[in-house]
């Protein structure tokens, strides 16, 4: 074994190793620190504009205010004026139900619709169209207006809903209705109209995603044990889509209960949503109740999606 | 034996058609509402909000582009796109540093994904509100402390677009760009950092001749995210950007407040910018792929 | 005939006449006619891409027939769903539905029927029973091995009483030594049902151990069908003897003709027996109870000797060595391509 | 030296780019107009206040601009035209009558005690918070020719005759004075001082809003000056509390709509200059400088040919034709065409100005736009008729 | 030694001291000690999770070793980046870079070091003509089949002059046919450079078509080391008999022996040999050459007979029948455990 020179950078000779040892035992060739300092960037913009105005909004909360001031403080009149009214037991509902009741109402409704026509939309795609290229065309279709301006296409509707727009001519030109329906604008129609409009993509691409996870081979294996088309639907697709399901409801969920847009361009300022409520009490300066009622919000958010996520495990589908 | 020379023709199910005459309408329901505003920005100078139309001009983008509207659309137009690109850059820059971290094992980096997920799902106007507040606490507390010390300006807003804005904008855009990383780098096999590891590649050349020329069409994709997420946001926008505003800021005021078709007008335009953005995405992104199909020349 | 009834399924011969399948302008399978008589195990063996999964799935039903017909015992079932057959198919990854436990996913057709659910679940349980995967009634397929999950699926197919089982590469999605037990475990249960099995599969090892009726397709057509010893004793065409292996195709002039490598005797070249030509030993690959040892005659034919031990201990060869080798002539099997 | 550049922060709507473009070539400053809604210049200026050099905001603001110190006063020496500024804003008075002064009457929040005081001084002074720019009488606005019969009364706005074809002005502050002057013409509930409501009056005031809402009378809500130019101009409402700037603009798209006067008389508002705290003398003179251009006739011409009222008079006449001046503040029929500034035709000869002429007009003001001292309570019950 | 020098490496010996891979609490590798002296074809031989490429990546520096030394030459290379090790590796998938054309791919290694631009393509066109590639310099890994994959994955590997080539289970992407194809180049390769393969496999055919050295290993131990011929006739425990195939263990009281499959005799029951002992046919499997005859004796042991075919058609049996069983006992190899 006793051959050439070793260069001394490759290593140690045998010999001048001593016997006893204890092993320092590397992981990796790259520095420990490395993964920390890649992670760092990002981990600073979470602390930064995620995580410490959260604590902000928790901590202003508690604190007092003045019309043009806030001030330090620990006092739990903020969420008492939030929940002001609620239980005393009065007939009318206070304004914080009514409006989380209003805003639940919008959620529940767009839920359904988004969710219906999501799940069509991707169920036509995977299992109808045929070749690859044009699932892919037709799923691009599908989703190149989500890269388009919101507010474009939700203020296109007005043209198409107002009184005297397209939608009323046409049904009052071929004699439908005589009289113009009010109810297609400024109310709880457009409002839930715009919301599905904007929002049906947050549905479709993740349950056409965990459509096309699905193993065609199950499907025909249902049809094979004499399942209906029905049948293999709510036995097999179904169970099998839950979690894109679950991902879609969440985005759905959350974002419609933060929307004040939305709920106040369609609703011509008049349908109450928590966004609204906490938008405007910013813009009146209060902003520790403002905070109360994000917070409130926040805790209503969590809550949904706590459930949701009791469903379904949805960190198989990352 | 084969009796019949022409072959049975495959009939489709009866639900196709519905499914596909559903899905048909979906698309109506999806691009309708914008064709009408495309239409309408065409209106003559007369024209109204609504139909009829009234003659067919290029009026109303020639008044928006002369800068006739109430407000001035170009200033937040450009204020947008460079936030927009500022956003961009920062996106991909920060979500493929974090993907590489999350190749490797971490401390924290649980904790950190699902920060990330919290910051998708807690509602944006919370998320803003918060870093308004933060933003105000640094001005009313840490602003007057800092002046004592001679280190800033005792009054000012620390509130701006390239401050709040641009966090509020990345707290909203990260989440996708890591998410992204994470299906990106779950696909890219360990055994190509290893390879170029033994072929004597330090971290850095690994990362820069092969992972990176790897991942880079779907940096396109993390890019294109973070421009459109940040050139549409509203909600995360609405409290954070200090004395200016962005141009969805600008639309969603307008919106209630524009009274003649330059508002279509300015609704094609911002349609017409998000599509080229897009279809430019694309194009690079099926250049990209191509080049490396066919740039060289078919060999044996 | 059809699956809903109960009893035990009558056996009935499966009978392809002229099938054709095309995919837009390939057409995958090419008037293919075949009949494979009730209570058959029947491999369809072939290459990548040569149709075979193509007209298996035909008969089960998943894939439209383009022309000809497909006929179970008496009746054509070109028109009829899957599940009215009377086939039943097994799947290459077995295709379990990976939220339902084993016992549901047996029970499954029984539950697309109607059939009440302790009904079903006792009949499912004894399906389990029969395939030794009762102790695992109540689990997910993925906390099951591969030999496990496909036991679950030969149950999952076979309790619809079938009277052909249709089977996809059953076997490929195991490791080696799993696939050779449960390859016998499958030749017992068709042995038991006396229904017959229709396996597609690439391996000509696996063919041979299985199948009471081999079926070699190639580029959409049958090339063979026979018992397994006549196909390799007696290749049909050159396409044939090459792919089922083991062969020397010799070409001489425009006829080809083969010869089975362990008919193939080496001798050194000094006293070369008659008939032998000389070649050079190209290889040495020792197999264990045999030896393959590659050469190359002077006229560039490659050829392959497969040598028991002994036979090569007795006179062993190296890389480089030129040998005489030989064969008698009534080891030459005549080729019809 | 570079031209100073002022940052002008206000509503849209008192943003003329001709004004901007007109001060560039007279003074050589330029104007960088930053446009937002009416509480949001509010906003701003507390808790942005070096983000802007002037600001034109609403006086009712004041109460809640002033103490938090942002707002400096502007020295009357400085302002050439300080002691012609209208009376109606300096003292409440038109031609020698007291008007009626409920709410945040501008002469009482006119005056500061010195340049940086965080209280008003209750007397005149030299230091003045804002330098009116604009002001006017507001009353409510009609489509005449989608209403049949003749309006008279506040009261119109919760007549059931116009259910869903009313809209109400989302600014709670101002909105609630819509709301008050209606029932109080309906007879419903009479005020002490309907610009600074007990929480009584709120609750009951909010009550009847909410019962009206109920009963489906609203069809929107707005918050901007555009906003209710569209929902007029659309057909979308026919009645609603409207600025005489926006009647004039529904006008000028060739829409009917009438700025009817009300015999309850009008509720009034005005908006003008203020300087921040923290603006630098180099902008500050510019500033002065440039209060001074707008208060000597061009600017106030401009604005007065889309029916404002100005600050001085005298000087506003001096710049407009004697018809436009007969039209616009004596109430006189006028003699040509009335053209906007833009060109654009607003009235063929002949037509008079809705309510008549300026005395007319302001000198039947019934209250001002205010902030109440229950401010947070009434805009809790605000938001409590928002989500009925 | 080290790979930077550019001249062909020296071969030198690869060696490894009580090398122990631990994963947290599950050992993977447990105290290996092996040596490869120069120029070997070495396999490494075991079942799935036995540990083989976690010892491959032990050597090649992508797992860091818990304890214990590797040592190349008379360097303990433990702590040496892998590129300084001389050694290089084959991955499974080849890990060709998809984004670079064949001959960057190969010369990927010289421009890493900094070599310039033209002497580095030349040499990889130098490389590429070795393993007969040339005509594909400029194509893209996607555009090459299966096989090319290998050689140019081979050309980048033995562009570094490694001491050692390490291969994890480099065959297993590549179909059956073109798999014993690329077998015999690897082992011509291998001659050609004169320098020590080591190859991870699961396939005991590969291993004995390959190898000079065997490692058979088994739950993260060395079982047996040997050429294939020893490995495969005196089988040292009972796991090496059995994983190796073609075995039968004969337990006998304490002491188990091994006989190959071949070895054993079928006769009637009627005119049974001497020793021989009666066991039932339970399947009879064609293997094309000879024909499986798995046999159950009355204690319950499965035996397994190999026999040429003209030999089982002298006297053949079916399924069912009982017939005498019997060895000669200079076949018996007895086992260590
Ligand atoms: N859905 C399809 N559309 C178009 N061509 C197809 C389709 N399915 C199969 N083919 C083509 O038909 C031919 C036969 O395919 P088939 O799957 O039957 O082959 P196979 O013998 O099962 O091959 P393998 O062993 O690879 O599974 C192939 O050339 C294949 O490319
Ligand atoms: N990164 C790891 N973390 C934890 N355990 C591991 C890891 N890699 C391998 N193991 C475990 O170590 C054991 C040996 O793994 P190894 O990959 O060396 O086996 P192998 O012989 O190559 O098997 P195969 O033939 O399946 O590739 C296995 O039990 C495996 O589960
Ligand atoms: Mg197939
Ligand atoms: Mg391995």
């Amino acid at each position: 074994m006793e051959t050439k020179a070793i260069p001394a950078s490759a290593g140690v000779p045998v010999a001048a190793r001593s016997g006893a040892r204890v092993r320092r035992v590397r992981t990796s060739w790259t520095p420990w620190w490395t993964a920390y300092l890649q992670a760092a960037p990002m981990a600073l913009v979470f602390l930064l504009f995620f995580i410490l105005p959260l604590v902000a909004t928790v901590v202003v909360s508690f604190w007092n205010y003045t019309e043009y001031s806030i001030e330090p403080a620990f006092v739990a009149t903020n969420y008492a004026d939030v929940f002001y009214g609620c239980f005393s037991g009065g007939s009318a509902l206070c304004t914080t139900f009514a409006t989380y009741l209003s805003t639940l109402k919008f959620v529940a409704i767009v839920w359904v619709a988004t969710l219906a026509i999501g799940f069509t939309v991707a169920y036509f795609l995977c299992f109808h169209v045929r070749t690859l290229p044009m699932q892919i065309a037709l799923f691009m279709v599908c989703t190149i207006p989500f890269w388009t301006s919101n507010v474009i296409r939700m203020i296109s509707w007005i043209p198409l809903l107002g009184r005297n727009g397209l939608v009323n001519e046409t049904l009052q030109g071929i004699g439908l209705i005589d009289a113009p329906l009010e109810w297609l604008l400024y109310s709880d129609f457009a409002v839930a109209l715009a919301l599905v409009h904007l929002y049906t993509l947050f549905m479709v691409v993740p349950i056409f995603n965990s459509m096309m996870r699905i193993d065609r081979a199950l499907i025909e294996a249902a049809y094979d044990a004499g399942a209906t088309g029905w049948q293999t639907l709510t036995n097999v697709v179904i169970p099998l889509v839950k979690p894109g399901i679950v991902i879609g409801s969440i985005f759905v969920v959350t974002i419609v209960t933060g929307d004040y847009l939305t709920i106040g361009i369609m609703g011509g300022q008049q349908i109450a949503s928590v966004g609204k409520v906490i938008q405007s009490q910013i813009n009146f300066l209060q902003f520790p109740i403002a905070a109360a009622n994000a917070i409130v919000l926040l805790a209503v958010v969590l809550l949904t999606i706590w459930g949701m996520l009791r469903l379904v495990d949805i960190r198989k589908e990352l | 034996m084969a009796a019949n020379p022409v072959p049975r023709h495959e009939r489709r199910p009866r639900s196709f058609y519905a499914l596909a005459l559903f899905f048909a309408l979906f698309v109506v329901f999806l691009y309708g509402p914008v064709v009408t505003i495309l239409t309408l920005s065409f209106q003559g100078p007369s024209g109204g909000l609504t139909f009829p139309m009234n003659g067919l001009s290029l009026y109303w983008f020639e008044r928006l582009w002369s800068g006739g509207g109430t407000v001035d659309i170009g200033a937040a137009f450009r204020r947008s796109l460079a936030l927009g690109l500022t956003v961009l850059v920062l996106t991909v820059v920060i979500s493929v540093l974090a993907g590489l971290a999350f190749r490797k094992r971490f401390r924290g980096s649980a904790a950190l994904f699902y920060v990330a997920v919290a910051s998708l799902i807690v509602p944006s106007i919370v998320v803003s509100l918060g870093i308004a507040l933060e933003f105000r606490i640094v001005d009313d507390v840490l602003r007057p402390a800092l002046a004592s010390l001679g280190l800033a300006d005792a009054r000012g807003n620390s509130l701006g677009l390239f401050t709040s804005g641009l966090g509020a904008h990345l707290s909203w855009t990260l989440p996708f760009g890591l998410l992204i990383m994470f299906a990106v780098f779950n696909r890219l096999d360990k055994s190509y950092e290893e390879a170029a590891r033994d072929l004597g590649a330090t971290s850095w050349q690994s990362f820069r001749f092969v992972i990176l020329p790897m991942i880079a069409p779907f940096l396109i994709g993390i890019a294109l995210f973070g421009f459109t997420l940040s050139w549409d946001e509203i909600a995360r926008s609405s409290q954070t950007m200090g004395s200016t505003n962005t141009l969805p800021l600008e639309l969603a005021a307008l919106t209630t407040t524009v009274t003649t078709p330059e508002i279509y007008a300015l609704g094609t335009t911002v349609t017409a910018v998000s599509f080229t953005v897009i279809f430019g995405t694309l194009a690079a992104f099926l250049a990209l792929q191509r080049r490396r199909r066919t740039r060289l020349p078919k060999a044996g | 005939m059809r699956s809903e009834c109960q009893v035990p399924s009558a056996a009935a011969d499966l009978e392809l006449a002229a099938v054709t399948k095309a995919y837009g302008d390939t057409v995958a399978v090419d008037r293919v006619s075949l009949k494979v008589p009730a209570g058959t195990y029947c491999c369809l063996l072939g290459p990548s891409g040569c149709g075979k999964s193509s007209t298996l799935r035909m008969v089960a039903g998943h894939e439209f027939i383009s022309d000809g017909d497909v006929m179970i015992g008496n009746t054509i079932v070109n028109d009829l769903p899957p599940a009215r057959r009377g086939t039943a198919m097994m799947f290459q990854n077995y295709a379990l539905f990976p939220h339902l436990d084993v016992r549901e996913n047996v029970a499954f057709a029984l539950k697309m029927a109607g059939t009440a659910k302790e009904e079903r679940l006792k009949r499912a349980d004894a399906m389990l029973a029969m395939v030794d995967m009762s102790a695992y009634a109540s689990r997910l397929p993925a906390q099951l091995s591969g030999g496990q999950q496909q036991r679950v699926a030969l149950a999952r197919a076979l309790i619809t009483n079938p009277t052909v089982l249709l089977l996809d590469e059953p076997l490929s999605a195991l490791d080696p030594f799993l696939r050779i037990r449960m390859r016998a475990e499958l030749k017992r249960y068709q042995r038991e049902f006396g229904i017959s099995f229709v396996h597609v599969t690439h391996s000509q090892e696996e063919a041979m151990a299985l199948a009471d009726m081999v079926v070699v397709m190639n580029d959409g057509r049958i090339e063979q069908v026979g018992t397994p010893r006549e196909v390799f004793n007696a290749p049909r065409t050159r396409f044939v003897a090459q792919f089922m292996g083991g062969h020397n195709v010799v070409t001489e002039g425009a006829s080809a003709y083969a010869v089975r490598a362990d008919k193939l005797r080496l001798s050194p070249l000094g006293d070369a027996e008659a008939g032998s030509s000389p070649a050079t030993v190209s290889d040495v690959e020792y197999q264990g109870m045999t030896i393959h040892v590659a050469l190359k005659r002077p006229d560039g034919t490659d050829l392959l000797a497969t040598l028991p031990e002994h036979e090569f201990d007795r006179a062993p060869v190296a890389v480089g060595d030129t040998v005489g080798v030989a064969w008698h002539p009534h080891d030459r099997h005549e080729l019809a391509a | 030296q570079e031209k100073v550049t002022l940052r002008y922060l206000s509503t849209a709507v008192n943003q003329s780019p001709a004004i901007a473009e007109k001060a560039g070539a007279d003074l050589g400053i330029n104007i960088d107009y930053i446009a937002v809604t009416t509480d949001d210049v509010a906003k701003r200026v507390i808790t942005q206040p070096n983000s802007f050099d002037l600001v034109d905001t609403e006086y009712f603001a004041l109460p809640k601009l002033l103490p938090s110190g942002n707002i400096m006063g502007l020295d009357a020496k400085r302002i050439k035209l300080a002691d012609q500024i209208a009376s109606v804003i300096r003292e409440g008075t038109v031609d020698g009558k007291t008007v009626g002064l409920d709410g945040t009457a501008p002469s009482k929040v006119l005056y500061l005690p010195s340049e940086q005081a965080t209280e008003f001084a209750g007397e005149p002074t030299e230091f003045l918070t804002l330098i009116p720019t604009t002001y006017n009488a507001d009353t409510l606005g009609i489509r005449p020719d989608l209403i049949d019969g003749p309006v008279d009364s506040w009261a119109a706005l919760l007549d059931p005759k116009f259910k869903g074809r009313a809209a109400m002005l989302n600014i709670p502050s101002i909105g609630i004075m819509d709301a008050a002057m209606a029932l109080s013409a309906r007879g419903d509930l009479t005020y002490g001082d309907k610009g600074n409501m007990t929480r009584e009056e709120i609750d009951k005031t909010i009550g009847a809003l909410i019962e009206a809402k109920r009963a489906g009378q609203f069809r929107a809500f707005w918050t901007d000056f555009n906003e209710s130019v569209n929902l007029m101009a659309s057909g979308e409402v026919v009645i609603q509390s409207m600025w005489s700037p926006a009647v004039t603009a529904v006008r000028t798209q060739g829409i009917d709509c009438k700025y009817q006067p009300l015999k309850e008389g009008y509720r009034a508002w005005a908006s003008g200059f203020g300087l921040p705290v923290a603006i630098n003398d180099r902008e500050k003179d510019a500033a002065y400088e440039f209060i001074n251009w707008f208060l000597s006739g061009w600017a106030g011409a401009h604005l007065a040919k889309q029916g404002y009222y100005t600050a001085v008079l005298e000087t506003t006449k001096e710049a407009m034709e004697p018809y436009e001046w007969a039209y616009w503040f004596e109430g006189k029929p006028a003699e040509q065409d009335i053209l906007a500034p833009d060109g654009k035709l607003l009235e063929k000869a002949g037509a008079t100005r809705d309510g008549g002429s300026y005395d007319e007009r302001m000198g039947r003001v019934a209250c001002w736009n205010a902030v109440m001292d229950e401010n947070i309570y009434m805009i809790r019950k605000w938001n409590e008729f928002i989500a009925a």
